[in-house]
């Protein structure tokens, strides 16, 4: 039996004569009789802590992908984090604070969003950045949302170079706001934007115009041509940006994108299995009374000195209800917190450091890796810095299996992306022999070398 | 310490300084030139500060000491269960083993992660009292969202088209922004003379245009819909559906399931009744269980057990694995939800066990109403009966008398180490003031967060007591912020402040 | 923050709540009558506090907020080379492949931590200039005292009995201490105007009795001793040994050696060259190496590389082992000294390498002297010429003409944020305000602390000023203590208080 | 190239201009040239921090020993230390402060000290504890010191039942202080304490008398007997004891030990390859200003606030130099405001469990133990708490290494402890043949159990 509980049966006892109750079960006195549990919920009984603990670091050792030199990444990447910054990040004070709603008393929570606001507004080329989101899928929604309010159309064309997860999940909303989503297939990497609507199967032309940067399969979209596009139909332009890419490639904003979202796990955040990650937003300042969650700004106290404090109130839930322009309440803020310290560490010339050498490995794996028999490009346009397609003779997914055997995660399965029959992005074989490879700054030459030796037993019938 | 003003990181910086160091790779070392096209290229590298990791240490270090936390002092913010969390989580969440997991894995990879999801999944299935559980929401908010999108599969399934959606007026602003995102119309119903829902009303705007309610019990106002069955039974008998909104959970584990009171789907808030770190404003995680009509509609993949799980833990073939349900929403999150956040709840619940999740609401309830009845002579309690985890006072007597409100008593609290209560909110009640001391905090402090609200509410009825506190906090950090300015004049970064006159 | 007063864990306490969890064994539980035989069982059980996990963490984490630290700022206290710790050190000290290793388990087991010894032993060796090194010494005094039996062994060995050692006036403390634990006399020799040894007086006491001398150098002055090769001559004349106090040797890494100077025994302040944090007061680790002549008396076992090392990592037999000196003095550790400490050092120190570590030296000596010439028009400075990685102030003539004392000086700059200088050391400068501000601090830092001592100078000067500083600090969690009043009615412990009228 | 060092090359050149000076090497012009090291130290160049840490992680996984089920001891034990401890002792403004010289800016750790001394002193049964000393056998070394100055007599009669190394330490030591030490010898596994100085084997009679409380062997000594010994001549009874098993044994104090002195370890430090440990120490009110290290003290600040502060300064070296009770300067303090959290986690009932969880660990594992053939007690009375003694029919050191291939640290051996011959607590024979074993509260059944196959297999011939 465990818990945290303080109270001694002596305080119980004197509790409830205070209250003047005979026993605890009358406190639920108000529960109908009908609806109480007879017996308990048929759990097993409570254990001491570390008999818990034991219990979790099995399931832990249970996960062998763990163990595994890691080249896979689809949005979730194994950068460097120091222990600096898990330290910092760590403080109790931010892990256990909740949202500032008393800014006297969160002046820290508050700084490091504004500071790290600052920091993404400046690594999309926006100037306005909020205090996070829950990943970047939901990044990408709300990018959706703002866009169609903005230009009050709800046909949304996304470039099918969109994380595949991220376009099922605005699939999976647009079944509440009703927006129309098409999606603009790849031809060798990059999106075939249509020139007129007729042609993207839909009558009518976007409201919201989404493409990635660099795309999924890691392919530089021309960005001047999906502004062009918004341009000619008045729609909103969403870029879906890496933001560890953007160390080296011009910014989505420098672009003319309207809205950039992206995933902020390469910020200091593990792999954690999925999550929790981190949604980065940043819009332009005439949309800025549509951003989705919170937005903390800078001011002053009663008595001048500065001070920091969650402002434009009126966009949210808790004060518009209904008419809000997101239901987001908690958000990920200790992600942003975590991305404020990382990029704090990193600086000027860690950041574009980190994305040189994600390119150089990129390269260095790519080149290589392609002198191997039946191994050839996926994409005809050539991916740059950190994540690239290859297609390989025998199925990816084989290739997955057999590599974890020498101590690899070779990448991911594009049939596990986007299904066995592809999609917009690729074609049903190409799903099958697709295996889409990162490759960061951690990864040295002598890993990735060891790789190639792997991949080139693997790929064989 | 803690007092003194905090540069940005941004002032601390000096060009050519760094903190960054990353390890010997012998990769090529290209130019960026001969990687990235000419027009792709970037022309600037991003500015972001240059400082020394002694200096980063610092900065943090100096912010974390002008933020009050959990960890720091009891924080009765209604509606947010802001209990202590425990330590073990912490160290759970920084395994290697679960936090160096990419989640694209293949499932013979990730028996462990898939195996701890299932776990986790029965013990919430048998907490609720439903079927089964989606992990993919983020938070509440879009547990509640997905919630309301496997209403509206249900429906479409059976081929209706409803539209509205009905909610209490006492509901959490999520509530109502989700119902608008999931397509419907919200039609509020008001709270009776008792806090409750109020049944005539109820029925009044009940029909088979209503695709569902949603409802936290106990309710906003801490108080068990006691006509919950009733209600039940209306909502049920035009074909419509039942969300329960799990944010109030902690009041009832053990004691009653939103499954047994008749919902059909429930959204947990892990961040709240499991004790997961809030994070200065998450991350939380807001699983969606249901019953077993809605099971089909879920978010996918979904975590499973393989055929005859007998296999034991020798076998070789995997036990676990991922599948999709056949009409499934599809996806609600880029991957699996907040997994570590996920395994935080879980050995919080494997701790309890049982036994000691019952003992936690029993606890809570009990705080909760201690504070009520010793509270009762000094701050007004609207509705005046037997509350749950949390009571709603109201500091409207003493406005009306002093001129004393509500975000006063707040800020003079913060001077007294206590965080403040929830203010203003449920907005059905003047002046609220709304305590949640949760079960983790002990009779001294609960003692010592009465005297003080008592000495608040005494210092009002004294000379220049209500001008001290309106003046209030004045030993934090920083004193009352300009919240009017901050939205006159939006500063929401750093480079913003150049053109703010600042 | 940090400012309320926090009550002791004994306050917090109440009888029957817990914190602790402890595994479930299975051991049958038999009950302590029939383990413990009656006369060795004790009647009641020791009175501990019993606080709730929750009211632990908020008690130590609300005393830490009334802690001041180097991660919360510049820390320029004179000797202490208070520098940055890197955090990568806290994450080596963790690995539980280092830190759950039982100090008795065989070599054959632990070669890991053999070999990180014997590669901090070479690193210590290269840095030092000398032949050998013992790790056992848990802090510099503990070396110290190491040295000086190494040093009686070492003539005992040839068949002498010396009874005095020679220390210089500006020699820290544990020095004279460790000489009497060591047996010996002191004898003291003054500094000369330019604050080094007075050669003069250093040759009148020098005879054969003399058994060596213990010099730091830079000396506590911050100064170099210049006839460093004369003195050694002089005492290795009459067949003494000269004793490194390491203290301070941050300022000469990689420009210079102690076994160059002519030292035959080192002792090294981990704690401060090598960056292992101080942790409120220690540990530290004080290893000491010494030159061929004294390595067969250094204490044991002692890790050594075992026959060929060329077997290789892939080698299965054993590639390090211990070994204990023929003519060893002994233990003078439980075990092999503060081990975790030492695994911090190695990191620091591969981290910066041969050329990191001058460029350490650099840094310090060049902020050292930034600090004494900005302020040497404000404060006065008794030795007037470059310093090395400290310089020694003196508030006397602020003292003189307007009572501002260097306590005054250090407590008022508590208020600035910053940790006050070492004061009233060494003993032979009036009013001394020793200021070490380490490598890892900033210009802009050194910028600020110069300005805060600036202000507090010219402060003095004005109304009212020197009342202020008296009055210093205000905003520092409590003011000055009153330090007479502890000794004069002792209370040691929570439960000497009753006795005490508190 | 790796460094934490914050001066841009700007930033040199305009403090060496403010100083006047063209380049760094000026700074070192007092160091004679002849001095100056021409190359550098001839270490390897600096790395960039991951690689030192990849490299100390290899050095980690050298230690095969840090994977073993630990039942080894001899003043080093394996006891539970929650997450909870480490996450508040390793809070970084207790870890990265120094000695509080500044008690405005000190309270947090000196209240902890304070907290400590209080908790340790009731431990002991006395009513002093000083801030810390290195570890057990430096407290030793200074309760040796303490009680000769207040005896006024040089000559130390310390059982041979003390800790093999701390009575090495205290020989060491001797050499300095001219303590004359005189080791009685076991009897059957306590102290054989001669009735007259001329059977100690020495003319002078005690002035300080020391025992161990349990002995090293796991033995109960006679603490009344000591007493009246100390008394009989003047001399100040010393105990060495462990403070874990004081959490049921009658405290030192009870029985009328003017010093106490033991090992911390136990209470929330790891083992850490034995150190950085925590040296207890206590001592009578009377002894009081012979205290060794530092003790903090409860006052008042200005405000009449309470405060606490560092006290009897004049006891300590930096004040009294060469007539200082000791030289003690940097102690453990980290590690007891460790022992001030783990014992706040044990609190009254935690402590005691963890000593009657060790006390029945070992009374099973001995019972069984002693049913194995050829395995006997080493010692005629027999060891409670969690400390025993085993003869085994082969040498201890091949049934380490035997067990240490089942998963096992199976002990100490006698040998290691004592060396080959033996000394005055066991002869030449039951150094080679004795097994020092502990078990903690944190070994399970399960574990001793697979402890007993093991051992069964590993003294077979
Ligand atoms: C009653 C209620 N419902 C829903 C929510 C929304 O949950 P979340 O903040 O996790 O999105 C909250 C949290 O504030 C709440 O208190
Ligand atoms: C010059 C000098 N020598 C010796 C010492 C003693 O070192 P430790 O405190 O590690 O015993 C110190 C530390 O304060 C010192 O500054």
């Amino acid at each position: 039996m465990g818990d945290y509980l303080p109270h001694t049966d002596e305080e119980i006892a004197s509790m409830l004569a205070f209250l003047g109750l005979s026993d605890l079960d009358e406190l639920f006195a108000a529960v109908p009789q009908s609806l109480r549990l007879a017996g308990g919920l048929g759990l097993a009984p409570g254990e001491p802590e570390p008999d818990s603990l034991a219990h979790m670091e099995g399931l832990a050792r249970a996960n062998s992908a763990a163990d595994l030199v890691c080249f896979a990444g689809a949005g979730s990447y194994d950068h460097e984090v120091p222990p600096v910054v898990r330290a910092l990040a760590g403080r109790s004070e931010f892990v256990t604070s909740y949202t500032p709603y008393q800014p006297e008393v969160a002046q820290g929570v508050l700084q490091a969003i504004f500071e790290y606001q600052t920091m993404v507004a400046r690594l999309a080329g926006l100037p306005v950045a909020n205090a996070s989101l829950y990943d970047g899928a939901s990044a990408l929604v709300e990018g959706v949302n703002l866009g169609a309010a903005a230009s009050g159309r709800e046909t949304v064309w996304v470039s099918s170079g969109v994380h595949p997860h991220w376009r099922a999940c605005l699939g999976t909303f647009a079944r509440g706001s009703g927006h129309e989503i098409v999606e603009i297939p790849l031809a060798g990497g990059t999106t075939a934007w249509p020139d007129d609507p007729a042609r993207a199967g839909t009558g009518s032309p976007p409201g919201v115009v989404v493409a990635g940067y660099p795309n999924y399969l890691g392919c530089l979209e021309d960005l001047a041509a999906v502004r062009r596009l918004a341009d000619a139909h008045g729609a909103t332009m969403v870029v879906a940006a890496d933001p560890v890419a953007s160390g080296i490639l011009r910014s989505p904003g420098e672009w003319g994108a309207d809205v950039v979202v992206g995933e902020g796990q390469p910020f200091g955040t593990a792999l954690s299995f999925g999550g929790p990650y981190l949604g980065l937003f940043c819009c332009t300042l005439s949309q800025v009374r549509r951003l989705p969650g919170r937005l903390v700004g800078e001011t002053v106290d009663v008595e001048g000195r500065r001070a920091y404090v969650t402002t434009l109130r009126a966009r949210e839930q808790d004060i518009r209800r209904e008419k809000a322009t997101s239901n987001v309440c908690t958000n990920q803020t200790l992600m942003a917190v975590t991305a404020a310290v990382q990029l704090g560490w990193l600086g000027t010339g860690g950041l574009e450091e980190v994305a040189l050498r994600c390119a150089r490995g990129t390269r260095y794996l790519r080149d290589a890796a392609l002198g191997i028999d039946g191994v050839t490009p996926l994409t005809g346009t050539t991916p740059v810095v950190r994540e690239l397609a290859l297609r390989t003779p025998v199925p990816a997914r084989t290739v997955v299996d057999r590599m974890a055997a020498e101590g690899f995660l070779a990448g991911v399965a594009l049939a596990d992306l986007v299904g066995a029959d592809g999609d917009g992005s690729v074609d049903a074989d190409e799903a099958q022999h697709g295996l889409l490879v990162a490759v960061t700054e951690r990864r040295t030459v002598a890993e990735i070398n060891a790789y190639l030796v792997a991949l080139d037993k693997a790929v064989r019938p | 310490m803690g007092r003194a003003e905090e540069p940005t990181i941004f002032e601390l910086s000096e060009p050519g300084r760094r903190s960054w160091q990353l390890s010997t790779t012998g990769v090529p070392e290209w130019g960026v030139e001969e990687l990235v096209p000419a027009p792709h290229r970037r022309r600037e590298p991003v500015e972001l500060a240059e400082v020394s990791e002694r200096d980063l240490v610092a900065h943090f270090t100096r912010l974390s000491h002008r933020q009050f936390s959990v960890d720091l002092g009891a924080y009765p913010l209604g509606s947010c269960t802001m209990k202590y969390n425990p330590k073990v989580c912490d160290t759970v969440a920084a395994l290697p083993g679960l936090a160096d997991v990419h989640p694209a894995a293949p499932a013979s990879m990730t028996q462990g992660w898939l195996a701890l999801l299932v776990e986790l999944e029965e013990a919430l299935c048998a907490v609720t009292g439903m079927a089964a559980t989606t992990f993919q929401p983020a938070a509440g908010a879009a547990g509640e969202l997905t919630g309301l999108l496997l209403m509206r599969a249900y429906h479409d399934a059976h081929g209706e088209q409803r539209r509205r959606v009905i909610i209490p007026d006492s509901a959490h602003g999520t509530n109502p922004a989700s119902v608008s995102l999931g397509g419907y119309a919200v039609t509020t119903v008001p709270s009776d003379s008792r806090g409750c829902v109020d049944m005539q009303a109820l029925r009044a705007v009940l029909d088979r245009d209503v695709a569902g309610i949603m409802l936290t019990n106990p309710n906003t106002l801490g108080l068990f819909e006691e006509d919950i069955e009733e209600i039940a039974g209306a909502v049920h008998e035009v074909g419509g559906l039942l969300y329960y909104d799990g944010a109030n959970l902690n009041a009832i584990l053990g004691v009653v399931r939103p499954g047994d009171m008749g919902f059909d789907i429930v959204h947990l808030n892990l961040h709240k009744t499991f004790a997961t770190p809030h994070g200065g404003g998450g991350p939380g995680a807001g699983p969606v269980a249901v019953s077993s009509r809605l099971v089909d509609f879920l978010p996918g993949p979904r975590p499973v057990r393989l055929g005859q799980g007998g296999q034991g833990a020798h076998g070789t073939a995997p036990r676990y694995g991922w599948a999709t349900p056949p009409r499934s929403i599809g996806r609600v999150h880029s991957w699996h939800g907040n997994a570590l956040v996920l395994a935080r709840a879980l050995t919080y619940i494997r701790v309890h066990g049982d036994d000691g999740l019952r003992r936690v609401a029993e606890r809570a309830v009990l705080n909760a109403n201690w504070l009520r009845v010793r509270l009762s002579s000094i701050y007004d309690v609207p509705f005046d009966r037997a509350c749950m985890h949390e009571v709603v006072l109201a500091a409207s007597t003493l406005k009306r008398r002093y001129g004393l409100r509500a975000l006063d008593v707040a800020k003079r609290l913060l001077e007294e180490g206590f965080h403040a209560p929830t203010v203003y909110f449920p907005l059905v009640v003047d002046e609220a003031l709304m305590v949640e001391p949760t079960e983790t905090e002990s009779l001294q402090t609960l003692e010592a967060l009465a005297d003080a609200l008592e000495r608040i509410a005494s210092e009002a009825g004294q000379e220049g007591g209500v001008e001290a506190a309106r003046a209030a906090p004045r030993t934090t950090p920083v004193g009352r912020v300009d919240e009017a300015r901050a939205a006159r004049v939006l500063i929401p970064t750093f480079d913003a402040r150049a053109g703010s006159g600042r």
